[in-house]
């Protein structure tokens, strides 16, 4: 396809691929024998100008390397969609509904401990943000909420998130167990209801759906 | 016989080293004698002693090449060297195979004399092959010998990114949890209706004093408890009237199983 | 110097250029979004044919190495690689040129047990794996070469061992009981053929030697 380059800019060439370190224009010569390696060396850093990677000189020393406008292409990013786990969720919803809130009032408030990972996944996703510290012994750090955590969520201001007593109307506050076994019986209920309900049901997910997108 | 025994023994002997230093150079003919050694069996002297006759292998006089194993072994032993066992069985081997070919066909037991040679000849053919392969596969350009990858390649990263997914009923059911789970907890333990033993004997023992007739057991019951106050109280009394049984106080009798159990005073 | 190569080119070249390992062109076309890599993949191969390093295939991984002639410019300073015993390198071509094969196989082939510690080396280098079980009494495990043993050296793929179509012609990887039923076969048939493929051996043993002094 091109010539071929003469056999020094060719051992220079393979003699640089090779190299763990950046290599001075004298240590090449000395590697090859001796030879005059300046002039292939230009000639290098001239065929490779236009190419995908590059010969190039810094304080003295010569490398290959990646052309400068691909350099994007050694990191690039993959961006994965995942489910916020249990635990961060329910972070997530202490921090939303008693803000500013410490990671002991969080504890306190879940009842179990919360690990330092689950608090930097929310921070991660910008839904929680530091918001000072407590003026406290120890200044506990305080997180709130942020302006996305409302606009990925639909709310238009935290007064939105449905209060304790419609918790307990929805029997959002029964444990688990209970409620699954109310959600059971209730199925077995009358079968007109159900149309009422999915119907509702549609009406909130067609509402969640257009706010996921606009998230 | 099986054809199994009657074809070349595989020797016993273990290899050598497996990573050699910088390779001994075999060669000079009386070097032949003193690097028993060297050869990775006796199917390996043979091959080096057939390809001294500088034939194609298919070609080979196989009288010729017994001949040449057995003076070979015979020399070893006059220099007094250690010969393995494997080499010595080849060599009885090689001898009877020889007999057999100088035999008349007729006499020659299966598989013939001549298909046990030409066994031998593609035995040998194919470790030829297999050895003229190895060199030319270890005279290839080889990387990080000949050829040589980039010394310090950068690496390519993939760096992750979460998109991190939530919904509004995921959020508000998880903080229901919370609550659910911390609310105080308050144990209803609902107090039941039971007749102990000691009410139950006396209640019992009691009945029994005022007749000397047969009674069945469903009668010492109380007449209007509830249905879980009846269980308790047949339980106690049916063990209640065990009791009595055991200190000679009444008798039991059930006709059949799972009959009427009837109970009387004992008169003494 | 020589014309800006197309953008697709440069990034592929960019990225095996920088990849740590040799890539598949599906994992290239990955890294770049889903492009198909296969033409600039071919047209980077031609252009370095000439140069001091080059672009290669090995078993469907491609990277870039250091052309064979300046062999003996780079070895220099490198350590000597530790040869392989005899044992080691015979039972390796064995396994390349007849796999998959049994333990068994490889010894009714050299006429010597197998020291474990043979094979051993060989699945220490990654140039041999463990390909399974042969389903036949005693279910002995089988062994094939490995992407690694390709690459080392030097070859696109089991095709390009040397002399295996020659060998395979010849019957040379055939088991010795299968050569010599065919080989009575034919010492049985017409007297007048034998003249014929008497010519024929020596065609392939000329060809054969032909061989052995250029590697």
């Amino acid at each position: 396809m091109s010539e071929r380059p003469d056999d020094l800019v060719r051992a220079v060439e393979a003699t640089l691929f090779a190299a763990e370190m950046p290599m001075t224009a004298e240590a090449i010569s000395t590697h090859l024998g001796g030879a005059d390696v300046k002039a292939a060396l230009r000639e290098l850093a001239a065929h490779y100008e236009e190419r995908g990677i590059a010969v190039v000189e810094r304080a003295g020393r010569w490398h290959f390397q990646t052309a400068a406008d691909l350099a994007h292409l050694l990191r690039r990013e993959r961006e994965e969609t995942r489910r916020l786990s249990r635990a961060a969720t329910e972070t997530l919803a202490i921090v939303a509904y008693h803000e500013p809130v410490s990671r002991a009032e969080i504890e306190a408030i879940r009842g179990v401990q919360t690990a330092k990972g689950t608090l930097d996944v929310l921070l991660e996703a910008g839904w929680v943000r530091v918001a000072g510290r407590r003026e406290v012994p120890g200044r506990p750090v305080i997180y709130a909420t942020t302006p996305e955590f409302l606009a990925h969520f639909g709310l238009s201001s935290r007064k939105d998130l449905p209060g304790i007593d419609e918790l307990k109307a929805a029997g959002l506050l029964d444990p688990v167990d209970d409620a699954l076994e109310a959600a059971l019986t209730r199925s077995e209920e009358a079968a007109a209801e159900e149309k009422e309900t999915r119907q509702a049901d549609e009406n909130w997910s067609d509402g969640l759906a257009s706010e996921d997108e606009s998230a | 016989m099986s054809q199994q025994d009657l074809d070349l023994p595989v020797t016993l002997q273990p290899a050598e080293e497996d990573w050699a230093g910088p390779a001994a150079a075999a060669g000079a003919d009386e070097a032949l004698y003193l690097e028993l050694d060297g050869w990775e069996g006796p199917l390996d002297l043979l091959l080096d002693l057939a390809r001294r006759q500088k034939v194609d292998l298919r070609k080979i006089s196989i009288l010729g090449l017994v001949d040449q194993y057995l003076l070979y072994i015979e020399r070893a032993e006059e220099l007094r060297l250690e010969l393995a066992a494997d080499y010595l069985v080849m060599a009885a081997w090689l001898a009877y195979l020889k007999s057999s070919l100088l035999l008349p066909r007729e006499e020659q037991d299966q598989p013939s004399a001549e298909e046990l040679a030409m066994r031998l000849q593609l035995r040998l053919q194919r470790l030829a092959a297999m050895r003229d392969a190895a060199a030319r596969l270890m005279g290839r350009d080889r990387l990080g010998r000949d050829v040589f990858l980039r010394g310090a390649p950068e690496g390519l990263r993939v760096d992750r990114k979460n998109r991190w997914q939530c919904d509004w009923f995921d959020l508000v059911q998880a903080y229901g949890q919370v609550k659910a789970r911390t609310a105080p907890v308050v144990h209803m333990v609902r107090d039941r209706m039971v007749m102990t033993l000691d009410s139950a004997l006396a209640r019992v023992s009691s009945m029994l004093g005022v007749t000397l007739d047969w009674i069945e057991l469903r009668e010492f019951l109380p007449p209007h408890a509830d249905a879980k106050l009846r269980k308790s109280a047949l339980a106690s009394s049916f063990v209640a009237a065990l009791e009595l049984a055991r200190m000679g106080k009444a008798e039991m009798v059930q006709e059949k199983t799972f009959g009427p159990l009837r109970l009387r005073r004992m008169t003494v």
